[in-house]
């Protein structure tokens, strides 16, 4: 607790929810998390744990309650809770979809990146930098930021810059700077490594923004904090209207923020089933020696190991070297996952499920045509889960949309026109793309 | 552990006079001029040498020994080549591998592993097998730069099990409560970052050095400060600062990609890393003798 | 009103809402407005007439609840009204911004195509059609008939689904047809003909959703009440945020249907200045020769005339030929405006004032990079009124984003690269699109 | 008004069997060669002529006619040339102005107009002047498919001020109150739209012209009926089934379309029109006689 805290325990992040004790005092989920951090970083990793538990857990100074309104303002939140009429008829079930794609910037991902913009504000630092591989993260990043008033530089893979130009663009238009990683295969690996870089060296006067509940303690449970507040919503807005909890949770996971921040709040009630749904890429066989998984699937199919500062759940191959992962959607091409969810996976409390590309290019069109909702290519796997797996859910089900897919537009394109999917528009005019 | 170390060979090498202690990947940019090159840091006046073992995601690097990294990797080192050519080597300086986490707890029965995996249950190899065979490989100390102390006890303990140093970090931003729990788990030599920012080639001499030489004075483990060090001057400076070893990387790192982008030959540059080591060396030893004429004459 | 019409008058929406009355009973404003149609298409606008006042103005059958909580869950109603820190500090007045771009599909549009589609619906009515310029109005009303699953075809001129692709895609997507029409010039008016002479021959089963307050009676009204959501809610946040009313309302306008869904619940507000921005293009001097205006403003620099069903103002030569209009946005880009609002300007309620492409794209940029909100091109040039004429406004004023820029960021690159802006980032990587 | 119209020369038109109302569009594809294609018309037996004034909006046609519209706008025309055009006509057969209301209404002196529009006020010059100028250019008639009955009073009343009938359309969805407005304000003909659609050329005949021609059997204007009538047979059948006149407008303009395609003569085309108008005529004979040997074998 901090000296200054005045306020009532009823008003803290704490006492509000206790269900998000996980991982909160020493960054350990079981086996997994933990702070592997080169030296230099681990000052501003404990005075971020810090200001974590004074800030966030303790609202001092009223952060959290300036979080909120912030996200509620600028960001929209509430979010809807609702009911997919055609889908529940199709799954004979109840189907509700939390409305993220909805958020300012079309994904979840402003949840994370405008509180930690705000924490880094309340901890006085006056410059913000965060990595990007397909650019949502970056551009949620330089929202908050402008927002906020904070530098920020983006470091961005040379290739994934040529890649995703219009979220490049977007984040230049929000001020910030991007910077264009040219070492090793110009991706979003080697924006991390830059990233630190950066952060080895400015860590005085600079935030580092992570993505998703990966990384070094606080930061899982940090962003899952921050995340959170998609649960809290949802599990009010269910009951509200239906009167009970929810049978099913599903969400996609890729780092796993979305997914943790759909599961947080339900992980203690025990009949909600969770599903977090990776991405089954093309196969969820690897090339060991190409050090290739053509997947994302480190839940389902990844072993334990230590990346990015944390030990968790990775694809990788049995040296140890980190495989290169794989997925349609590049919003989940990622080799590890958040330590809470390898805890969560180990325990039984959630379940890994693993959707192919194919069937999460059928999801997108069929959200698309049938609900008015075109979905991010990420969000799409969960509404392939719905359709191979609806058998096995109960009668209320919880998807929550991560994110719209005007971003995935070319993806899109290009990707069905590569394979037969069953229920795709004519697309002809399109071939090539936009 | 403090000042007594596993390995006696890395004590002496500290013992008397300033230790050089050079860096370089493994393999970079292949495996038999690799070797050379290690070998030419050995006769330009190595006390102890690092040798980098790569891992795909190394955050802790700058650019320069990131790019040698993924060379090594392209060119196909294991950690299983990687013993393979320390066992090789002929060197008089005792060998330390610097390597990340995943690549020292991953390694072992990977059968063993694979099976536990699909039983469901979590592998937990740890990192005693990683220890036990570089040990055979005549490796006498490790610096794992993403291990803090907090998560390192299995590690050292498997070091004191077969006998070898482990070595770590401290930066500028180290605080004092953490530099005790450091200095509880070091051994063999501590390695002093002198400035924010990750390694590279940089040409002054930061005051960050200085206050955290400062610092340690009070820790009778030996010093040795590394991040950016690439001339004599450098050194001399340095040592006469109070380090008790100088720890070189991306200067040698430079000079090997250069050979690469140069189309150098292998002579060449095992020619100029000893040159160059030479000249580190010996501005450590002028650096040393400096202050040890300041003492003398104060 | 009707004979099935078994709820309390509180609960109707005249009784609801006596601030709108304006229009309802007879389609006049003054002198505009009206029915200027087609002989064949007068039984459905007396359909639709009859329709309006039973659902939306009586409530019968629930109908504006069922809207309310669609609008609601599907679009994400209420939208914050958020204060812009920033712009509040640049002009020393408070700026609130009335958060449309946060709609489901990114604009106000849905506001209407969800009403419109939801009352073809309790019509009886099987199809839907609309026309689309540069696809805001068509995604929209896709995404409507998609979630109510009603079958739907988009007429779009051939030149505007070149330029359009991405927005041609997402209605594509969202199982629409989109139909080319390739006769005169291939862009807006000659789709709106293409939808009339569709509506003509199918009017007993096809609703045509028309996209702004424009068109015969009831259009206008109806389109004004589904869009009044916007007003009544924005005087709702101002009141509770700052205890009292702004000093004034700013909305671009095209048609004028975000204008007048900003301004509806505030006309009686007599201290409340209405400010209506209208597209200057490149200057306000007209090509008669070429029967070209460079510009889309109507309201300040039109003539009364009948277009497309209304008598209203307009740019025209002086024989009543329509004058081919230029904005920088297309969504600005039309040479009519809604009778209200023409109605409104010459009683001096509303202030028309037109600010020019190059204000507009600074104006685009300053909210983009100050307050990280990426504005539509035709939202941004509220901004660029804002700039040129905050010190004639008073201490609080309201703003409507009424929509989001993603669609722009090609027109954006290409407009910005083509002049000065001022506070425009390095935009050099995207010289010729992105 | 009902059955008595302004105009005796249309009155005439439909006094003794059934009139021929051909369309075609002014200045399509120029303004010499349209002359002659009208010129045509009335050679080819027309009884009564509409005149197409191009309006930038036409949203009540089909693609035939609105394409034909664009040709004549390209070409320049203006209501100014238009009231020329009539004037300089060599035809038999009154004519009739068939455009848009906006052009109607801002039809007068532009100085006025845009000095009443700086000041601030509305302009409102209406109908009068175009009216005015229309029955001066040989005028008899108009008709303005975005004009419906509730909003034609002024047009109405510049109508009889000059001696112009005003015709109006009735569609199959006309409902019956609606007719009774209609049928207050009309005079000259009604034009009966023969099914729902807009204009264009079809093949069959629509039940819904025989339920049309039913309920307006009461009213005792004459009744010409329009839409999609492309041959002499269509003509025949239609006229047989009651309607005192046929309205031909996509056809005859689908022929100056061909002959723009095809980049025939003008004579050419004027002939085609000339032949195709006779086909219609006498098709329209025939329906009369087939209607009245009904009645007389009756
Ligand atoms: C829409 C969307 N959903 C999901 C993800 C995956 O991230 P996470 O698993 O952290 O939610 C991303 C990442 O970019 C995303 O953009
Ligand atoms: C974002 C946005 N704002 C404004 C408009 C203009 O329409 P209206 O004036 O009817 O609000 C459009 C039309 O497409 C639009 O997309």
């Amino acid at each position: 607790m901090s000296e200054t805290d005045t306020r009532t325990t009823e008003e803290t992040e704490r006492a509000r929810r206790p269900g998000r004790e996980r991982g909160r005092d020493d960054g350990k989920f079981g086996r997994y998390g933990g702070q592997y951090v080169p030296e230099a970083l681990m000052p501003a990793i404990e005075e971020l744990t810090d200001a974590y538990e004074r800030y966030v857990l303790d609202n001092e100074d009223g952060f959290m309650d300036e979080f909120r309104e912030r996200l509620a303002e600028f960001g929209g939140r509430p979010t809807p809770l609702q009911r997919a009429d055609r889908l529940s008829e199709r799954y004979d079930t109840e189907v509700f979809l939390k409305r993220e794609d909805l958020l300012h910037g079309g994904a979840h991902k402003l949840n994370n990146a405008l509180g930690q913009v705000l924490l880094a504000k309340y901890m006085g630092k006056e410059r913000i930098i965060a990595e990007t591989g397909a650019g949502q993260h970056g551009t949620a990043t330089a929202m908050a930021a402008a927002h906020l008033d904070m530098p920020c530089t983006i470091y961005m893979g040379e290739r994934d810059i040529n890649r995703q130009r219009p979220n490049v663009f977007r984040m230049k238009l929000n001020g910030s700077e991007v910077k264009p990683v040219t070492t090793g295969r110009g991706t979003l690996k080697e924006a991390i490594s830059e990233t630190m870089r950066d952060w080895a060296a400015t860590v005085e006067d600079t935030h580092y923004v992570i993505g998703s509940i990966v990384g070094p303690h606080p930061f899982p449970v940090m962003v899952r904090d921050f995340q959170a507040v998609i649960s809290e919503e949802a599990r009010g807005q269910v009951v509200e209207k239906t009167g009970g909890l929810p049978t099913d949770v599903v969400a996609c996971a890729g780092g796993g923020s979305n997914t943790m921040g759909a599961f947080a709040d339900f992980v203690d009630d025990e009949s909600v089933a969770l599903h977090a749904v990776e991405a089954g890429g093309s196969t969820l066989e690897v090339d060991e020696e190409a050090g290739v998984a053509p997947n994302s699937a480190s839940l389902y199919a990844g072993e334990e190991g230590v990346l990015h500062g944390a030990r968790t759940k990775l694809l990788q191959d049995s040296d140890g070297q980190i495989m290169e992962s794989h997925s349609v959607s590049s919003g989940l091409d990622y080799a590890g996952v958040g330590p809470e969810l390898a805890y969560l996976v180990d325990e039984g409390r959630v379940r890994p499920v693993a959707v192919d590309d194919d069937a999460a290019l059928e999801g997108f069109h069929r959200l698309s045509s049938t609900e008015g909702i075109i979905p991010a290519l990420e969000t799409a796997h969960a509404f392939g889960f719905l359709e191979d797996h609806h058998e096995e859910l109960g009668e209320r089900v919880v998807v929550n949309v991560s994110g719209r897919g005007d971003k995935d537009l070319d993806a899109a394109i290009e990707e069905t026109d590569q394979r037969d999917v069953a229920n795709a528009p004519d697309m002809s005019m399109f071939t090539g793309g936009i | 552990m403090a000042d007594t170390g596993n390995s006696a060979a890395i004590a002496e090498a500290f013992a008397d006079g300033p230790a050089y202690v050079p860096y370089l990947v493994v393999g970079d940019p292949d495996y038999e001029s690799s070797k050379a090159y290690v070998e030419a840091l050995d006769r330009g006046g190595a006390d102890v040498i690092e040798l980098g073992l790569p891992f795909s995601e190394p955050i802790a690097e700058g650019s320069t020994i990131q790019e040698a990294l993924v060379r090594s990797l392209d060119a196909g080192m294991t950690p299983d080549r990687f013993f393979a050519f320390a066992a090789e080597l002929d060197v008089e300086a005792p060998l330390v591998c610097m390597t990340y986490y995943n690549l020292i707890y991953q390694y072992g029965d990977s059968e063993a592993r694979s099976a536990s995996n699909a039983s469901g249950e979590a592998a937990s190899t740890g990192p005693r097998p990683f220890v036990e065979r570089a040990a055979a490989a005549g490796i006498e100390g490790l610096v794992v730069p993403d291990l803090p102390a907090e998560e390192a006890d299995p590690l050292r303990e498997a070091c004191d099990e077969f006998g070898l140093d482990l070595v770590f970090i401290v930066a500028p931003t180290t605080r004092a409560d953490r530099l005790d729990r450091l200095m509880d788990r070091v051994s063999g030599y501590v390695y002093v970052q002198a400035r924010l920012g990750t390694t590279g080639a940089r040409d002054d001499v930061s005051d960050q050095t200085t206050e955290s030489l400062d610092r340690l004075r009070e820790y009778d483990v030996p010093k040795a400060v590394g991040f950016g060090i690439s001339t004599g001057d450098h050194a001399e400076r340095i040592v006469a600062g109070g380090a008790d070893g100088i720890i070189v990387g991306s200067a040698l790192v430079d000079t090997v990609a250069e050979g690469v982008a140069e189309d150098l030959s292998t002579d060449e540059v095992a020619d100029r890393l000893e040159a160059l080591s030479r000249e580190l060396k010996d501005g450590a030893v002028r650096g040393h003798r400096s202050r040890t004429d300041t003492v003398e004459s104060a």
